[in-house]
């Protein structure tokens, strides 16, 4: 037990997704200028990445293993993924049309978030059983989300700030980022994995 | 033999998908698209018809068939910026050939004006206006309902003895904007 | 409701969050008596002077008036008459500055004095008990009370209210620094006072009637308490010196530990608030039958060398006021750069929290004026300053913790730079009472309250625009449709046409042309015409339907136009051609004649348009403001159902539009009434 | 005549935001003095130079900007206060190169380039703490002992050749300068305890060294208590909010006091975790900073909490000795969302509601 809730420690806070292995970087950058927006997409990449991990290790084990298949991996978890991702959408847009259309075209596009992918294949790298697959996925996801809405609640407040004209937008959005990511860096060492 | 297990193995998770997919797609079925509501309700509803559409409905439906943004003379950058935050598109300026000359000093709106001594009554301005704003009839002299002009311009070039002018509303202790340093340069004067 | 009593009996109040102590100021006038002045040459009274419509004008321009009497009327509830404050002549009726922020112009009497001050004829009333309410609310009406508080809410409309009242609360808490225009009135005139709050009282008839009053005026406390012992009901209640007390919401808090929701008015929670110096006014209009004619107005500030409470008739300008109490103009020092004039002294109006610097020294003193405050360099120093101190906010949050209203100044500053509308409204932007404290004490010195008022009156303005929007929708709507059956009427009209004459050609090409046929074809044709007839008469003059089928008459003026142009152009080349081409004349003659008989019957066609078109026109602007009948014009060219249709899509499109507006008009006049500061 | 026009309310209390800033400034001299009487000139130096790096760099960015009024802006005092921050926090014998590269990196780059004073999200001098100690881990934890304990005598004009030439006058180098009377190289105490407890020391037997003292930690403890003295005094003065330092503090002692009596082997006491390291900087003269913070009540308390907890978590667990700065970057970086969801209920609506961003 004591393992599981290290392991989703370390990945929320001390191997963050974005921060640390700088992964799902463009959702970041992408949907982080309302707090609304972000939160709505840290609930849809929690889903996809959660089921994502479940289904890509279900089907590592269960298909690929079993058939001696393990170079279709990433082309099955590509297509495990993007599965997640289309009916999260189908999804999103009957509930609530309006982050439907706040998220854009960042929702079909949380199937290029590498952070989903990288979750499936880390997990098949770390060798992670069916728990802790889940776990890892979810924690990455709760790491992403995290981070994304304190950036954005941030962001929102950067918007009305007399930032220097060179640096207005996605400059002074990544300057941010950095800083974020020099903060995380204090997590270093606090969950050894 | 391998490359057909690969093969049959794929397709067969693809097929399981697409089916799972497929079910979602009916499940989660969504009717119409809200979105023409919703840009219609950020345009200024002048009818102006500026943006080359007949009417803020059409350009709305247009916007949301991938029409360009900036087309909106009267509601100018903020309803840009509104249309934008809503379709989750980039700001665009103004496009230039629906921007409106700014050359007069006052912000005020503008509505039109009748000079009536000039009206010769041939209700062509009546039938221009978008919103019935004027009123009048054949060879009588015709007025603005000030209230309801959305100031959009439209009855100015018909008018046969250019008797219709777009005058700035007054300024009123209701609609003043607070803006003191306007007070100030005038009381050096 | 008792346990809020017995708090009070025990002397035990709640608190309002935030709150300043700014130095109080009070002992410049607090120790001289109320002034009477000789009366002055000129008066001017704004036609309006309080919260909401101005009346009617009932005299012009050499008229003679008398003292007391009524200059405007209205039938509009919101609008309340104003007096002449003394005997004399009207002399103009024009725009001149008014006692306002802005500094506009709006329409003003100008009295000539004559002097003589001579009372129209009153009525005393003895013993105002026996008055029935209607009486009473009419009294307070005809003598044009409104708020002396601050936004001069016409008094009568809060008087005239549902039953149950709980409490009837009586501003003196005057907590603003300087003000003692209603401690002096306290002090000299409780008795009345008292007799005015017993009339509320009748009116009202509230569970208690608690006075709320600042500690720092132990005089007027103790007038009052005298002046209230026998009457258990009233209950003197003094508060701790904190400004604003003296808000309307931050009053009920104190005393009664209620809130007043927001877009509320305090009626809701069974409240009353009156000011104090209303309740003198409204005694004196009940029982001497003085209209709101003149008030107790402060005059003080370290720039004045006398500075002194004095009565002072409405319309006053503030410059006879300044040079009764010897305004000195301070002679600025080294200060004056080259690119920057001198600086003008400031003169306020109102206390020096939320007072407005008035423009120039004509401004007429007003219903609500209770203090003309004229500092002095030394003592306030930043009213002073022609630039701007204001450095970036650190959010050091001191604003917050002073805020009346638990609001977040700094995070509305913020959002107020960027015109973020949407953010300030979620941070109540609106519930803001504009009392300065957050600018009072934020040491970035940023005029909070200023960015404020110009978000406020944006966003107002932008939500006029969207009524509008909505309203402009509903037209274009209308008329779309509208235009669309007059098309789908038309193309009825050409098809029965059509049928008709292919029926006629039919029998024809059948019978072969006997007299029947014709007999058909006439009667055919016959009622073509007819229809066309009818769809004319159908279609009203009012808005411009239809004018493609009158084409022909309307062009007629345009036509007259031409042809008097034409006959004009004759005329001249004539009387050119008259002198070289002699043997022509007597042809010359003829064409003479004809270009004038034609110039002729040009002008008298063009005149009987005039005639017309004068006469109809004024029928037709009588009716014209009325959207209604605009409506109705619309709706006569449509057939039965569709009629309907176009009714019900109108009538829903204006009730919407009605209810939006009413909806900001009760919001606007919550939060203006909320505004109300007693100080 | 025509009068002045001006906005209400035309009265003001006279208030200053360089004067806050000054008395800040002013109430962080014990500390540094403390500091000095404990630690020799290292620290004085470092600010000194970091103050004029500071204000050069700010100098430069505020004209190119072309901003009015520079001379106002350059003394209001807010470059001065981070340079001073950033000045104590750093080793006294590190290079000299430490504090200008750090006094650039907070004004240039976290202050300035987000719009200057008032517009910083991350308050600069931790920033470029952290960035510093992250870039130069050598130099940043190249902490000499106290006074008491060194061998080598640290005069100004010695402090001032280590810093510049890495060598003392004598030719002793850093590293000799660490090593202390009994032999050993030294460290913070935080970061001796946390080697020991690896070694499988328990806190006791730690604690037996000499660089604790009698008490907590030699020098450390006073300064600490000097910097407690300022912000007492800042807390007074209204010039500062007490719920930040007081949640820290608490949270703080709340956290240690937990790990204390489930394991007094393993972790330190509380007192040891409120006197050393820059426990009462961070509490009172960072944390406090209203810029980078939250500004509702509720929202400092929150904010105090958090700080408490990831500083013990960060000292006990984490893998650097001391948590303070990263502490105060992670609540800067929760601070705007923390504010959002912790508004006060305004007068006259009802229901606590979070007044998030709901449309």
């Amino acid at each position: 037990m004591t393992d599981y809730a290290l392991l989703l420690i370390g990945t929320v806070l001390v191997n963050n997704f974005v921060l640390v292995q700088f992964l799902g970087l463009c959702p970041f950058m992408g949907v982080s200028s309302r707090t609304e927006t972000a939160i709505g997409m840290s609930f849809a990449t929690t889903f996809v990445m959660t089921l994502a991990s479940l289904l890509s290790y279900l089907v590592t084990t269960y298909i690929l293993v079993p058939l001696d298949l393990e170079y279709l991996t990433t082309m099955s978890f590509i297509l495990v993924i993007a599965v997640v991702v289309q009916f999260t959408e189908m999804v999103v847009h009957k509930t609530s049309s309006s982050l439907y259309r706040l998220l854009g075209i960042f929702l079909p596009l949380i199937t290029t978030n590498c952070a989903v992918l990288g979750v499936a294949l880390l997990n098949l790298r770390l060798q992670h059983n069916f728990f802790e697959s889940i776990i890892y996925g979810f924690g990455a996801a709760v790491g992403f989300s995290l981070v994304l809405i304190m950036f954005s609640a941030m962001r929102e407040k950067l918007a009305n700030a007399d930032v220097p004209t060179p640096f207005k937008g996605a400059a002074i959005a990544m300057i941010t980022a950095g800083l974020m990511s020099l903060a995380f860096m204090g997590f270093a060492g606090l969950v050894k994995i | 033999m391998n490359i057909l297990i690969a093969i049959l193995v794929l397709g067969a998770i693809s097929a399981l998908f697409g089916a799972l997919l497929g079910y979602a797609s009916i499940r989660f079925h969504v009717e119409g698209d809200p979105i023409v509501e919703q840009l219609d309700a950020l345009l200024p509803q002048t009818q102006c018809g500026q943006c080359g559409y007949p009417g803020c409905k059409p350009y709305a439906e247009a916007v949301a068939n991938g029409e360009a943004i900036n087309k909106c003379a009267p509601g100018g950058e903020d309803t840009i910026k509104k249309i934008a935050d809503l379709l989750g598109v980039d700001v665009q300026p103004i496009d230039e050939n629906h921007e409106q000359d700014d050359s007069s000093q006052s912000n005020r709106p503008k509505v039109a004006f009748i000079i009536e001594e000039d009206c010769i009554g041939c209700t062509k301005c009546i039938q221009a206006c978008p919103v019935d704003a004027i009123l009048g009839a054949a060879k009588q002299m015709h007025t603005i309902l000030i209230d309801e002009c959305t100031g959009c311009d439209l009855c100015v070039a018909p008018c046969p003895v250019d008797c219709i002018e777009m005058r700035p509303t007054a300024e009123t202790i209701q609609n003043w904007q607070w803006d003191l340093n306007k007070i100030a340069v005038k009381q050096v004067d | 409701m008792e346990s809020i009593i017995e708090r009070i009996n025990q002397g035990k109040f709640w608190h309002f969050h935030g709150g300043i102590h700014p130095p109080e100021q009070k002992a410049i006038t607090s120790g001289k008596p109320i002034k009477h002045l000789p009366l002055p040459k000129q008066l001017i009274l704004p036609l309006q002077q309080h919260i909401g419509r101005q009346g009617d004008l009932l005299v012009e321009v050499g008229d003679k008036v008398l003292k007391g009497q009524a200059l405007t009327q209205s039938s509009n509830p919101m609008a309340v008459p104003v007096h002449a404050p003394t005997s004399g002549t009207i002399t103009a009726i024009k725009k001149s500055v008014i006692a306002h922020p802005s500094g506009l112009s709006e329409l003003c009497l100008f009295i000539d004095v004559d002097g003589e001050d001579t009372w129209k004829k009153r009525e005393i009333c003895q013993d105002f008990s026996k008055l029935s309410h209607q009486d009473i609310i009419k009294k307070i009406a005809d003598a044009g009370i409104a708020g002396m508080g601050g936004a001069g809410f016409p008094t009568h409309i809060k008087v005239n209210t549902k039953p149950d009242i709980n409490f009837l609360i009586i501003n003196a808490a005057e907590c603003e620094p300087y003000i003692t225009a209603d401690d002096l009135l306290i002090g000299e005139q409780s008795e009345a006072i008292v007799d005015g709050i017993k009339i509320l009282d009748q009116l009202l008839n509230p569970a208690f009637i608690l006075i709320g009053i600042e500690g720092n005026k132990p005089r007027a406390i103790k007038a009052l308490q005298q002046a209230t012992q026998h009457n258990d009901k009233i209950k003197v209640c003094v508060l701790p010196t904190k400004y604003p007390s003296g808000g309307e919401k931050q009053l009920i808090k104190i005393l009664t530990g209620k809130e007043v929701n927001s877009g509320t008015l305090p009626i809701d929670l069974g409240i009353v608030v009156q000011n104090i110096a209303t309740c003198f006014a409204i005694s004196d209009a009940v029982i001497n039958d003085i209209p709101l004619i003149r008030r107790v107005v402060t005059l003080t500030g370290r720039a004045l060398s006398k500075p002194q409470n004095l009565w002072v008739l409405l319309g006053t300008q503030v410059s006879y006021l300044l040079n009764q109490t010897g305004f000195f103009r301070e002679v600025s020092e080294t200060k004056s750069t080259p690119n920057s004039p001198p600086p003008n002294p400031p003169v306020i109006m109102g206390g020096p929290l939320m007072g407005f610097s008035i423009l120039n020294e004509q401004v007429p003193i007003v219903k609500t004026s209770n203090c003309i405050l004229a500092p002095s360099k030394i003592e306030m120093p930043s009213a002073f300053d022609n630039y701007s101190n204001e450095v970036e906010c650190i959010r050091c949050g001191q604003c917050a913790d002073v805020c009346p209203s638990q609001l977040l100044p700094q995070e509305l500053q913020w959002s107020a730079k960027a015109k973020d509308h949407q953010q300030l409204i979620e941070l109540n932007l609106f519930d803001c009472i504009d009392c300065g404290a957050c600018a009072y004490v934020c040491p970035s010195q940023i005029p909070l309250v200023q960015y404020y008022r110009v978000a406020k009156a944006e966003i107002r303005q932008q939500q006029q625009l969207d009524i509008k929007a909505e309203k402009a929708k509903a037209r274009f709507e209308a008329r779309k449709l509208r235009l669309e059956q007059e098309k789908t009427a038309r193309k009825e009209k050409h098809d029965k046409a059509a049928a008709a004459r292919k029926a006629v050609m039919n029998k024809k090409s059948a019978d072969g042309g006997t007299a029947s046929s014709a007999v058909a074809a006439a009667l055919a044709r016959v009622k073509a015409k007819k229809a066309a007839k009818s769809k004319n008469t159908e279609l009203p003059v009012a808005s411009g339907e239809g004018q493609s089928d009158n084409d022909q008459t309307e062009t007629s003026p345009v036509k007259a136009a031409i042809a008097r142009a034409k006959a004009k152009r004759l005329a001249q080349e004539k009387s050119a051609e008259a002198p070289v081409a002699s043997n022509e004349n007597q042809k010359n003659v003829v064409d003479d004649t004809k270009a004038r008989i034609a110039a002729a019957v040009a002008k008298a066609k063009a005149k009987k348009a005039q005639v017309n078109k004068s006469s109809i026109e004024q029928t037709e602007l009588s009716t014209a403001t009325k959207q209604e009948n605009m409506n109705e014009s619309v709706q006569n060219t449509t057939t039965e159902a569709e009629e309907k249709k176009a009714r019900i899509v109108l009538a829903v499109a204006k009730a919407k539009a009605k209810a939006k507006l009413k909806r900001m008009d009760k919001a606007q006049q919550a939060s203006t009434t909320n505004n109300e500061e007693s100080t | 005549m025509a009068f002045w026009i001006a906005s209400s309310p035309h009265n003001h209390n006279q208030a200053e935001t360089s004067a806050l800033m000054r008395l800040v400034i002013y109430a962080v001299i014990p500390g540094i003095c403390a500091q000095w009487y404990f630690f020799g000139w290292g620290n004085i130096i470092h600010i000194f130079l970091a103050i004029t790096t500071a204000l050069f760099c700010e100098f430069i960015v505020l004209s190119l900007r072309n901003k009015k009024n520079i001379r106002k802006q350059l003394f209001d005092g807010s470059a001065i206060l981070t340079a001073i921050l950033l000045g104590i926090c750093l080793p006294a014998i590190a290079p000299w190169w430490i504090s200008i590269i750090g006094a650039i990196f907070a004004i240039v780059i976290v202050k300035q380039l987000y719009g200057g004073l008032g517009n910083n999200p991350f308050n600069p001098a931790m920033a470029a703490y952290v960035m510093l100690l992250i870039s130069f881990p050598l130099q940043m934890t190249s902490w000499q002992p106290p006074l008491a304990l060194m061998t080598i005598d640290l005069d100004l004009a010695n402090t001032l050749s280590v810093i510049f030439t890495d060598f003392t006058k004598e030719g002793y180098s850093v590293e000799q300068l660490r090593t202390s009377v009994d032999g050993f190289t030294m460290a913070t105490p935080l970061d001796t305890l946390k080697t020991d407890i690896g070694l499988g020391l328990t806190v006791f037997e730690s604690m037996e060294k000499s660089i604790f003292g009698e008490n907590f930690a030699l020098g450390w403890e006073w300064v600490n208590f000097a910097f407690l003295i300022g912000g007492v005094v800042l807390i007074a003065k209204k010039a500062i909010a007490w719920q930040t330092p007081l949640s820290f503090l608490l949270s703080l002692f709340i956290c240690s006091f937990i790990a204390y009596s489930i394991s007094p082997d393993s972790s330190a006491s509380t007192m040891f975790h409120w006197l050393t390291g820059g426990c009462m900087l961070g509490a009172f003269f960072i944390l406090t900073d209203p810029v980078s913070g939250a500004t509702s009540t509720k929202g400092r308390l929150l904010v105090g909490a958090l700080a408490g907890l990831l500083v013990y978590l960060i000292r006990t667990f984490g893998g650097y000795p001391d948590g303070i700065a990263f502490a105060v970057l992670l609540c800067n970086m929760a601070a705007p969302l923390i504010d959002q969801y912790t508004r006060p209920r305004t007068y006259g609506h009802q229901s606590k509601k979070i007044q998030g961003k709901a449309k």
